[in-house]
């Protein structure tokens, strides 16, 4: 039965995905997005992939729909050209499509317990790390420990991404001719969303800090977490105006969260070097190796959590300024 | 049941032509974005999709009782693809207001045109 | 039980995804996506159950306050449009 | 008792999916913005109640009906509010509600 | 335990990581470069160290976290990664050092810090694809290095920076999710990451459907990436447009690094694997490598600006180096792997050049550059010497590889005489287009007054005559690089049982 839910669900974001490249009213593509991304995390959490789909929903309706929108702001809301070389890409488009088809037919059989996948490094991770590490979430555990370089890697595209559009759009804006109280006030004038705004963000914030440190019982860990907290400062922006959260979170605070959360992370991983292991090994962190596992995990979630915090908000404040 | 296995392989690869479709096709900077942000999401599909196990249940051990897990590590690889997915989506934004405010445009043609003169 | 919840669920889901299509004006798709979101958070919860794992409410908390945020996002959007093209008086968009 | 619980828990996840229902064919069927989102925003919050609530019997006392309640509470302030938000939105944007205007002038956009 | 040199290899690409966040934070000029080149001048030497235990002790591996492998990340320097190690950490020292000047008059003061920033985390991305042997953790760093790169090269004082890497960035993206589905069709098929696990997990793949579509896949992918031709667009503008030394930084080493994942793939994982592999990676390669040497190289000559004539000239030379491997014989390869060091000797000395022109010319049209040889004959003589190696005459480090591949050509014998023939000719053609600078800059009327002062770094001339002085060197002596190739092209065809 699930399956058939599942069916459905990805049905209706084959017709999402159409509607989004046929419409030329970029906002609306936007909003779009913001549905497909709802049903790809709702057919990832189908597919008991529960962390996945916390990140999906976390990074795909809220956060890059807030991104989109702040740079359609500044850009333009219709496409005005039409599709350019029909002809050549359906060529390769068909050409692509051609390949995964023919690669499909000896996929092995979805949900099949002997596949390869399943067999062979998987059960690893999953009975191993009751021992090595004890923790409930094997996601978590593959994620922070097992594979902890990979998350070290992507802590730093997240940083790069940062720094990027810093250094684009960090210094000497456009001037803009808007008045600038007007654009600085938010949604003041509102009075209910403003009210049950300010009433949620402390739960939102509390919210983010659980499933920051909740990561390793459940679903959940850093990235969620600063995406969660991100969404909660750009909440507080929207509400009360961007300048008005610069000022509880100013630029500088800011850039040094950006540059901390790396930090830490690092230096966990050195840490394991000074204290006579490998890079990013945890177990000599403390006299007993499951604890210190434990808490390198803890430790560079929390630098993660930072520094997805620190550059979200950073990406945000880059092209809220823009629009001065 | 074959059939419906295959659907998911299927979906997959009809989102990642369409999202590849108008990442080649579309002239519209923006929509090129959005066509990327399609086109990686579709991958991140095949990956979740290969890692289900039948009557499996999240990689979260739960209180009591074994059961069958799915597969963890599709899900971590998947995890650190999509906050690569987020940060390529925002450069890209980062440089599509910035060619905005430089040529007041974001169609690739008027672009080069502006750029041949 | 759950599951005539679940699919009741579904097809609104389809229905909302319908009216987004449709339009005509922007305030309907917005009103779809919010529709949208909130019958996601209804879905998940309800499949939590379904699958034995209640732990995953998280999830469906998760999808409601981004939802809520994402729509507001909208409306700053709106605002701020609002003021530059009376900024502007319809120079370019 | 249990027969009881299980009994009034069916019963309201039933009215919660047909409310969920009837809302979805509501902001499809209904002629304008406002109508729409009439019916979308009652019965979202109408079959949030209900559905969660029938959950939260199954679930009995545990985290999980906590969370369930934390849920409901936030739908609850939530969707009224971008409901507002969204008509007040459209209504400053010049969009006049159906009753309001002899004929169908609605544009586009 | 010895000490730090067990943890050279995590070290090589940690260093240069984590001075990045401390970068952003110096805001006192000078200070962000003076660390960033700090950090670079540790990779470089750390690299020196990682070559000497390679030739000495073969292949260095590494756990992270103290995983064993096929379940943790492993990291793994044989020859192959320590000659692109060399290539990529030297690259960005005589940039680094070279370049300051050049860098502090085209990017503003207060963007710095996060310049070199970006600077340091494409050296450590680029590091971490050559030092990582996992798939995944591959495409991790892969997008490090392109996010960073991306960056260096909007950096440009010129707007038509942000069109081109508008562009550089969809390709890329495109390149990198191709690679990500083709590693997720083996994934499948095998259940492993590690790459010398998946090579051996993929013998007892009964199907090869997946796995060929996924060499398909992972192919194109990093030839986008590596800008082999036909999927070479992105490149010419990308380092037209970018700040001088970004391009004779990226130039250098960004699309080797592509390569060399790409040989990793072809070779270690697939070759032995996919029935017919030597014949499907010659017959789909082979052409592309020649047309891509002829185009570029007639591109180039009718080119006018000369970052966009080195560009092209770039697309020709890899090639080159897809020439050698598809030959698919141990001289071949090994001849294809030493042009990627040859190759980055000549460009960098060439872009480095070019940086020091732009600092005196108006423009870099060859229109604006006549007559510069006499305002400025020392870094002129430096071009003069790279442009030579370039082309391949002998003494310099470019006739090695030409040299080599030429011969690598003639072991088919007859069949290999028309290779040779691609060769010759589009030698000639670099000698034509290498002779249209010469000709502009050294007997070209000079446009505005002549004997204006010459204000250009001297450290950046330097640097530019070391470079030209290791072109020279590097054909004379070719010990080092030829070892270095000839070991890697060994491990990499004949690593199999």
């Amino acid at each position: 039965m699930i399956v058939i839910f599942g069916i459905f669900l990805l049905t209706l974001l084959v017709i999402t995905a159409i509607a989004i490249v046929r419409t030329d009213n970029l906002f609306v593509a936007v909003m779009l997005m913001g549905i497909a991304s709802l049903l790809i995390a709702a057919n990832f959490f189908l597919l008991d992939a529960a962390d996945v789909a916390l990140t999906e929903a976390a990074v795909g309706a809220g956060i890059s729909t807030v991104l989109f929108l702040g740079a359609l702001a500044l850009t333009s809301e219709r496409e005005r050209a039409k599709s350019s070389n029909r002809l050549l890409s359906f060529a390769v488009v068909a050409a692509a499509a051609l390949i995964i088809i023919y690669a499909t037919f000896d996929k092995p059989r979805f949900g099949d317990p002997e596949a390869p996948v399943q067999t062979h490094v998987a059960p690893w991770y999953l009975e191993k790390t009751p021992e090595y590490i004890d923790i409930p979430n094997v996601v978590t555990a593959v994620l922070g420990s097992f594979r902890g370089y990979d998350t070290l890697g992507e802590v730093f595209v997240v940083f790069t991404a940062g720094i990027g559009v810093l250094f684009l759009l960090g210094g000497g804006a456009a001037a803009g001719s808007l008045p600038q109280e007007k654009i600085n006030e938010g949604l003041r004038h509102h009075l209910i969303p403003r009210v049950v705004g300010r009433v949620l963000i402390p739960f939102i914030l509390l919210f983010g800090l659980y499933v920051q440190f909740h990561g390793e019982y459940g679903p959940g860990g850093g990235f969620q977490a600063g995406a969660i907290i991100a969404a909660s400062v750009i909440l507080f922006a929207l509400l009360e105006g961007e300048q008005r959260a610069l000022s509880v979170l100013p630029e500088r605070a800011l850039l040094g969260l950006i540059a901390f959360g790396p930090l830490l992370y690092g230096g966990v991983g050195i840490a394991g070097i000074v204290l006579g292991g490998n890079f990013l090994d945890y177990s000599v962190l403390s006299s007993d190796p499951v604890k210190g596992q434990q808490l390198g995990i803890l430790l560079i979630e929390a630098g993660v959590g930072i520094s997805v915090t620190g550059v979200l908000l950073a990406i945000f404040h880059a092209f809220a300024a823009r629009g001065r | 049941m074959e059939l419906l296995g295959l659907y998911h392989y299927w979906v997959f690869a009809i989102l990642l032509m369409i999202g590849f479709y108008a990442v080649i096709a579309k002239r519209n900077l923006v929509k090129k974005l959005i066509g990327l942000s399609l086109f990686q999401a579709a991958v991140f599909l095949l990956y979740i999709t290969m890692g289900k196990v039948d009557d499996g249940t999240a990689p979260i051990f739960p209180e009591a009782g074994a059961v069958i897990f799915s597969n963890p590590l599709p899900q971590v690889l998947i995890l650190t693809a999509i906050v690569v997915g987020i940060s390529t989506t925002a450069l890209g934004l980062g440089i599509v207001v910035r060619i905005k405010e430089e040529y007041g445009s974001i169609e690739e043609h008027e672009i080069q045109e502006i750029d041949k003169r | 039980m759950y599951y005539v919840v679940t699919i009741a669920t579904l097809v609104t889901m389809g229905l909302a995804l319908i009216r987004a299509l449709l339009g005509p004006s922007v305030y309907d798709r917005v009103l779809a996506v919010n529709m949208f979101g909130t019958k996601t958070v209804l879905l998940l919860s309800v499949i939590a159950f379904l699958y034995g794992r209640p732990d995953f409410l998280d999830l469906a908390l998760a999808y409601a306050l981004i939802n809520f945020i994402g729509v507001l996002a909208v409306l700053e959007f709106f605002r701020s449009r609002a003021l530059r093209r009376s900024a502007e008086h319809g120079e370019g968009q | 008792m249990e027969a009881l619980i299980d009994t009034l828990s069916w019963v309201l996840l039933t009215l919660g999916g047909l409310s969920v229902l009837i809302g979805g064919i509501g902001a499809l069927r209904m002629p304008d913005l406002y109508t729409r989102m009439h019916a979308a925003s009652v019965t979202d919050s109408m079959g949030a109640i209900l559905v969660l609530a029938g959950i939260m019997l199954q679930a009995g006392w545990s985290l999980a009906t906590i969370k369930l309640i934390a849920i409901l509470l936030f739908l609850l302030l939530t969707s009224p509010t971008s409901s507002y938000a969204l008509a007040s939105a459209a209504l400053l944007a010049g969009k006049r509600p159906l009753a309001e205007i002899p004929q169908d002038q609605e544009e586009s956009k | 335990m010895n000490g730090l040199a067990q943890h050279l290899p995590a070290l090589q690409v940690v260093v240069p990581m984590l001075v990045a966040p401390l970068v952003i934070l110096l805001r006192p000029r000078g200070l962000a470069w003076a660390a960033c080149t700090a950090a670079s001048v540790l990779a470089f030497a750390i690299a020196i160290q990682l070559m000497l235990s390679v030739q000495n002790g073969g292949p260095v591996t590494y756990l992270m976290g103290s995983w064993p492998a096929p379940y943790g990340i492993e990291l793994r320097v044989d020859s192959l990664s320590v000659l692109l190690l060399l290539v990529v950490t030297g690259a960005s020292v005589t940039a680094l050092v070279g370049g300051r000047d050049s860098l502090d008059t085209q990017i503003e003061t207060d963007r710095q810090p996060y310049f070199y920033a970006a600077w340091l985390l494409a050296l450590a991305g680029l590091s971490g694809i050559v030092i990582t042997a996992d798939a995944f953790n591959i495409f991790v760093f892969m997008e490090i290095s392109s996010l960073a790169s991306y960056v260096l090269i909007a950096g440009g004082p010129d707007r038509r920076a942000l069109p081109s890497v508008f562009k550089y960035l969809i390709m890329g993206t495109i390149g990198a999710t191709f690679y990500l589905i083709g590693v997720g069709l083996i994934y499948m098929m095998t259940g492993t990451l590690n790459l010398a696990d998946m090579e051996f997990r993929i013998h007892e793949v009964a199907d090869q459907r997946p796995i060929l579509a996924a060499a398909g896949f992972i192919t194109v992918g990093l030839a986008l990436k590596a800008a082999i031709f036909p999927l070479h667009v992105w490149l010419p503008n990308a380092y037209t447009y970018a700040p001088h030394v970004v391009t004779a930084f990226l130039a250098a080493c960004s699309t080797k690094v592509s390569l060399y994942v790409l040989l990793r793939f072809d070779f270690f994982v697939f070759q032995g694997n996919l029935a017919g592999h030597a014949f499907q990676f010659a017959v789909y390669l082979m052409p592309l490598a020649i047309l891509g040497i002829l185009v570029g190289s007639a591109v180039a000559m009718f080119e006018q600006n000369i970052k966009r004539l080195l560009a092209f000239s770039s697309v020709a030379q890899i090639g080159y180096m897809m020439l050698g491997a598809s030959l698919v014989t141990v001289a071949g390869l090994s001849a294809g792997i030493m042009h990627i060091f040859n190759h980055a000797l000549a460009k960098g000395a060439l872009f480095l050049a070019v940086a020091s022109f732009a600092t005196v010319a108006a423009g870099l049209r060859l229109d604006d550059l006549k007559g510069i040889a006499r305002r400025m004959p020392w870094t002129f003589g430096a071009f003069v010497i790279a442009g030579l190696s370039l082309i391949g005459i002998p003494g310099t480090a470019g006739f090695v590889s030409k040299w080599y591949l030429i011969s690598a050509a003639m072991e088919f014998g007859a069949a290999g005489l028309p290779l040779v023939a691609v060769i010759l000719v589009s030698s000639l053609m670099a000698v034509v287009y290498v002779w249209r600078i010469l000709e502009a800059a050294w007997f070209g009327e000079e446009a505005g007054e002549p004997g204006a002062p010459v204000t250009v770094s001297p450290v950046l001339v330097a640097v530019t005559w070391v470079v030209a002085i290791a072109n020279l060197y590097f054909g004379l002596v070719p010990e080092l690089p030829v070892s270095l190739s000839t070991a890697a092209a060994t491990e990499l065809l004949d690593h199999l049982p």
